[in-house]
């Protein structure tokens, strides 16, 4: 840009050149207080930034030797994780399985077919209230009702039930987020040409929201990987030997109750040092 | 003209049948949604009916009266005394005082973030922080049992009563729980943050405000809402926090002898979840039910949270 | 939505490779497990294979024999698939009485005055267990602690070594967690039917039988009870109790007081897998599993002995 | 940030004390940009480049040691759309006041006067305390003008003030602006050609970042030089 211009204003009278003196004064004032607050705020965000760094620096420092060394992931001995590896796995893969067509729904029903109202209103107060939930409540609930009452007892069943109420306020609210995203022409597009309204999901609101859907399955199996306290008192923490099955009923542990395990139940030097790299598979 | 009429009949009925057929696919589909929709105000409902009635039963055992007013947790003695307002206490204390650390931590770091930052430091501190909010709490507490802890043993040793134990308790999982939650509150606050308009910045400005005046004075409180909210989420994560703190409390059911002092939080010490990690799949009877009853207690302390930050929002200016 | 993808794009990432990882790693894992069978059992068999899922757990003093022997069995039997929590005696009979548990491993009799809801367990005794009390190395000169010794200890009475005869040092009381089957036997059969009673800086509770073994051998002065088997695979110092070693001509006789029988609670009669699955336990097919791990035979144990730890129903 | 480009090109322009300038011109001619030059609200756009000067009391606005707060504490501002704080009106108004660290009876005096100043004072005075998004366009309008004058401003800057107000409330400001230029020196962006021949009295038309034309308002409307300009004014184009 380029430009010139004059703003004049009286020269003269003392009284203004009093009053922007004043002024002067203040805002070199205004200066110091706020580059003093500006330091403040940088070194926070600094130190912030520092603890953060210093964690996944000192994860990686311990965990790679341990990632690249093949015997990790054995599947018997001490140290190995070939076992707790497989069932987060199984966990993951089955738990999304169930969550993804149940969250879906909820989420088409809440986005196309509920009129506002009271019950889209409990829906969405029962989700935030379940997403609040301390895990570790879950874990107590799915120990009552999935283990105990239904019987499923201490299995990957009652662990993926478990993570299916741990997952389903997270994945509705994205896929909510997916679907609400897709624009009104297209769904108007798709109902004026005569399809019925699932239809016109189906073929035009679905394939739309598919990077939002895609979104929420993956920020879910996020959840699921680092999920523990809810999985303790629902699929154990023990594994049998023949682990590498697709039986539901059985008892598995995973990555992180095998490091919460064996941090407060069998504490070995060698198998702390592996439990350092898990953040590195997460 | 007969064959052609004959022809628009079979037409139409198949279209009918089409029709009909879609819409009865469309009816099936609307119902199963619903059931969906549903099954997650089941799932909330059988949390509090499920936990609530275990939990209560307690109540029948005469000795469980004094749950909230006792710090004495002594299920298995022969008169068997179920006071939990240790656990309690321990939950309260370590929540207040790690929120008490994170929100002006959090708030600075947000308004670093959002206000001055050069762009490069926010390109490399945004996935940092979407990755903590999502790591395992299982590896923030192992890092604290093998680096945090050993360093508070040091450090702490002159003021706790013993020095061997002196790494572990409130101190340690205080800052654990500072760890947990400050992504989440980053976060969210650089969400409120981001919701106020340029043009509060730019009024504030145009008055001839220094930058710090225009965050303090105008971006701050226009964001106030969704700031509280940001904070209010991070104690509804640190009071439900089990494994990473259990892992640093170390603590079995009772509270430090002598009265409350600094020297509490670095020694083995106690909260909600770390008796029910520790505890609940041992117990039997009325223990058993006051581990649920514990349960209930965070159910319904992270309930008021939610309902807390619900009401915050709704009063938000910018969303 | 920018910031949500870049994160996307990073889990999948990183799924993928432990996916990867995983796979690479089960190649390898399968044929280690299937390539260590347990021989020593092979010939002997005539037992009745059953297939299914059986949910063991409770006590960690049993829990290592159960997880051996589960090895064993699922190598002989396949489609079975048994799993060992090791989470405590109580934590067994929980699961049992609850339903999360098929198999409830304790080291002592269901307490039926105190947990009324348990009669719906069948008791399956399986072996004979011998614990010890234990003592860091530091603690020099002690050899012998009498019964009322222990008591004060684990009572607060006794703070200091010096006064049972060894060096100036704080004791430092472990205890394992109420509930523990080994504390149960601990706290009736050498305190005599007291409870323990210890709080303070000097005392800690250990939550499993592992988790005492690295406990006394870390803490300077300390003092726990355990397995014999754990104390002495972990070289923990044992003392006498009353002047008896804890050995097994000593616990035949009941010299030797600190030992109990080893139970796999069923709720109900045991059957299918939970019943053939114990009775490789206990039978002939588990002998020498019960003897790598420190198990007494019940046979081999007087009946007067045993006698003295079954609890006598009540009259009237 | 995907383009960049020249938005004002050799503008040369005197502006009159307590006098209002205005500034027309079709959409996009530069003319907000121009006005946003004068007291650096276009800091706040990251990348912008400035060259030239701009004299603002005998000395240049864009020289080094500038102090761009206060700057704009002597070049107050208003903004197409009203921006009220969500604060209530008073705190609203006390906002320049308390920014320069003025006394409470000092602000009360002030905000009493800059909301008489901005004909507000009437419709508010029972509600300071009640928040200011309550207020209706206009009056938010009014508000941010009384929000301007608060601080004692030398040189009042309104961008398009009327753009998002109806016409009654259009002629509410057009009456202040008229009641103000006898304190305050105004410079008024508008698109609005009859706007700029009722409030001002020096008019300059901008055209593609170009300055074209600038004079008195009577003379640029009636006998404009330019061809450029002869055209905007009688409707040909823009």
């Amino acid at each position: 840009m380029s430009a010139q211009q004059q703003i004049s204003t009286t020269q003269g009278t003392p009284e203004d050149r009093q009053r922007v003196d004043a002024l002067q004064r203040l805002t070199r004032r205004l200066h110091v207080r706020n580059n003093i607050a500006s330091a403040i705020l940088a070194i926070a965000t600094g130190l912030g930034a520092l603890l953060f760094f210093v964690i996944i620096i000192k994860l990686l420092v311990d965990g790679v030797p341990y990632i690249i060394n093949p015997n990790f992931y054995g599947a018997d001995g001490t140290g190995v994780v070939g076992p707790q590896i497989f069932n987060t796995l199984y966990l993951l893969v089955f738990s999304e399985i169930i969550l993804i067509p149940i969250a879906l729904s909820a989420a088409i029903y809440l986005v196309e077919y509920a009129r506002q109202g009271p019950l889209v209103t409990i829906i969405h107060f029962a989700a935030e209230t379940l997403a609040g939930v301390p895990s570790l409540v879950l874990g107590l609930f799915g120990y009552l009702v999935f283990s105990s009452v239904l019987g499923f007892g201490l299995s990957r069943l009652s662990g993926i039930l478990t993570l299916l109420c741990l997952n389903f306020p997270v994945a509705l609210r994205l896929f909510e987020d997916a679907l609400v995203s897709v624009a009104r022409e297209q769904r108007e597009g798709g109902l004026a040409l005569g399809s019925s309204k699932w239809h016109m999901i189906r073929t035009v609101v679905l394939p739309s929201a598919l990077p939002g859907i895609i979104t929420g399955v993956v920020l879910s199996a996020g959840k699921v990987i680092a999920e523990a306290a809810a999985l303790i008192f629902t699929v154990g923490s023990a594994n049998p030997s023949n682990v590498y099955t697709l039986n539901p009923m059985i008892s598995t542990d995973n990555l992180t109750i095998h490091i919460w395990f064996l941090k407060t139940v069998a504490r070995s030097v060698r198998i702390r040092m592996f439990t350092r790299s898990i953040y590195d598979q997460y | 003209m007969a064959a052609n009429s004959v022809n628009a009949e079979a037409v139409k009925d198949t279209r009918s049948k089409r029709t009909r057929r879609s819409r009865f696919s469309d009816q099936v589909a609307h119902g199963v949604f619903l059931v969906c929709a549903i099954l997650i105000v089941a799932i909330i409902f059988g949390i509090f009916i499920f936990l609530g009635f275990n939990g209560l039963r307690m109540f029948q055992d005469p000795a469980a009266k004094n749950f909230f007013t006792s710090t004495n947790w002594a299920p298995t003695d022969d008169v068997p005394s179920y006071g939990a307002l240790g656990f309690i206490l321990g939950s309260v204390v370590t929540t207040l005082l790690s929120t008490i650390i994170v929100t002006p931590l959090a708030f600075a770091m947000a308004l670093y973030m959002t206000e001055m930052a050069p762009r490069w430091v926010n390109t490399l501190l945004r996935p940092v922080l979407e990755v903590f909010t999502g790591m395992p709490s299982v590896v923030i507490g192992f890092l604290g049992l093998i680096v945090l802890v050993p360093w508070l043993t040091k450090l702490a040793a002159p003021i706790a009563p013993s020095a061997a134990n002196a790494g572990v308790g409130w101190g340690a999982a205080t800052v654990i729980l500072v760890i947990m939650i400050l992504p989440t509150v980053v976060s969210v606050s650089i969400d409120a943050l981001n919701a106020v308009p340029e043009s509060v910045r730019e009024a504030s400005l145009a008055l001839g405000s220094t930058r710090w005046q225009m965050m303090k004075n105008a971006v701050l409180p226009a964001a106030s809402a969704g700031l509280a909210t940001a904070v209010v989420l991070g104690m509804t994560r640190a009071i439900g926090e089990a494994l990473a703190v259990g892992m640093v409390l170390q603590g079995d059911t009772h509270l430090p002898d002598g009265p409350f002092s600094l020297g509490w939080f670095f020694q083995p010490n106690i909260n909600i979840t770390n008796a029910i990690l520790n505890y609940f799949s041992e117990a039997s009877g009325t223990e058993r039910n006051g581990y649920f009853m514990l349960g209930f207690v965070l159910l319904i302390i992270s309930f008021l949270f939610i309902c807390l930050s619900r009401y915050i929002a709704s009063r938000s200016v910018y969303k | 939505m920018l910031t949500k993808w870049r994160i996307a794009i990073i889990l999948t990432a990183l799924a993928m490779l432990s996916v990867l990882m995983a796979a690479c790693g089960s190649d390898t894992g399968g044929t280690t497990a299937s390539s260590t069978p347990a021989a020593t059992t092979a010939s002997t068999s005539n037992m009745a294979c059953e297939k299914g899922n059986l949910g063991t757990g409770g006590s960690t003093a049993l829990g290592p024999l159960v997880q051996a022997a589960a090895k064993a069995y699922q190598d002989k039997c396949s489609g079975a698939n048994i799993t060992t929590q090791l989470t405590g005696s109580g934590a067994g009979l929980k699961g049992a009485h609850e339903g999360s548990l098929q198999v409830g491993n304790s080291d002592s009799f269901v307490n039926l005055t105190k947990n009324p809801e348990y009669k719906d367990l069948t008791d399956n005794q399986v072996a004979v267990v011998v614990f010890a009390v234990v003592i860091n190395k530091d603690v020099t000169g002690v050899t012998n602690l009498t019964s009322a010794q222990i008591k004060d200890i684990y009572t607060g009475k006794t703070t200091n070594w010096k006064a049972v005869g060894g060096p100036d040092l704080q004791i430092s009381v472990i205890s394992r967690p109420d509930g523990s089957g080994t504390r149960n036997t601990f706290e009736k059969y050498v305190l005599g039917g007291t409870k323990e009673s210890v709080s303070g800086a000097s005392h800690s509770t250990a939550k499993t039988s592992g988790d005492v073994a690295t406990n006394v051998a870390k803490k300077s002065g300390a003092i726990a009870y355990d397995t014999v088997d754990f104390a002495k695979k972990n070289n923990l110092t044992v003392v006498k109790i009353d002047g008896k070693d804890a050995i097994a001509d000593n616990v035949k006789t009941n010299d030797y007081k600190f030992w109990n029988i080893e139970h796999m609670y069923t709720k109900g009669a045991a059957t299918g897998l939970a019943k053939s699955f114990i009775d490789y336990v206990k039978g002939t097919d588990g002998a020498s599993l019960r003897q790598q791990f420190g198990f007494l035979d019940l046979s081999a144990i007087s009946s007067d002995a045993i006698a003295a730890k079954t609890p006598k129903p009540k009259h009237g | 940030m995907a383009q960049s480009r020249q938005a004002l090109y050799d503008v040369s322009l005197p502006i009159r004390e307590k006098q209002v300038t205005a500034l027309i011109g079709p959409s996009g001619c530069g003319k907000s940009t121009f006005l946003r030059t004068l007291n650096r609200m276009n800091d706040l756009i990251p990348g912008t480049r400035i060259e030239g000067e701009a004299l603002f009391d005998g000395s240049n606005i864009y020289a080094k040691k500038t102090d761009v707060v206060l700057l704009r504490q002597r070049i107050g501002m208003v903004f197409q759309r009203p921006n009220p704080f969500p604060k209530s009106i008073f705190e609203n108004i006390a906002y320049g006041l308390r920014v320069q660290g003025k006394s409470q009876s000092f602000i009360k005096e002030r905000v009493e006067a800059s909301l008489q100043g901005a004909a507000l004072w009437d419709e508010v005075k029972d509600r300071l305390n009640t928040s200011a998004l309550g207020l209706s366009g206009g009056q938010q309008q009014r508000l941010c003008i009384a929000r301007a004058l608060a601080v004692q401003p030398e040189v009042l800057l309104m961008d398009e003030p009327c753009s998002a107000l109806d016409p009654i409330a259009t002629l509410k400001i057009e009456e202040l602006i008229t009641e103000l230029v006898k304190d305050y020196t105004i410079v008024i962006v508008t698109h609005n050609m009859q706007q700029a021949s009722r409030v001002s009295h020096f008019t300059s038309f901008f055209l593609s970042g170009k300055l074209i034309e600038t004079a008195s308002t009577v003379n640029i409307f009636e006998h404009p030089r330019q061809k450029e300009t002869e055209d905007y004014i009688s409707g040909r184009f823009g």
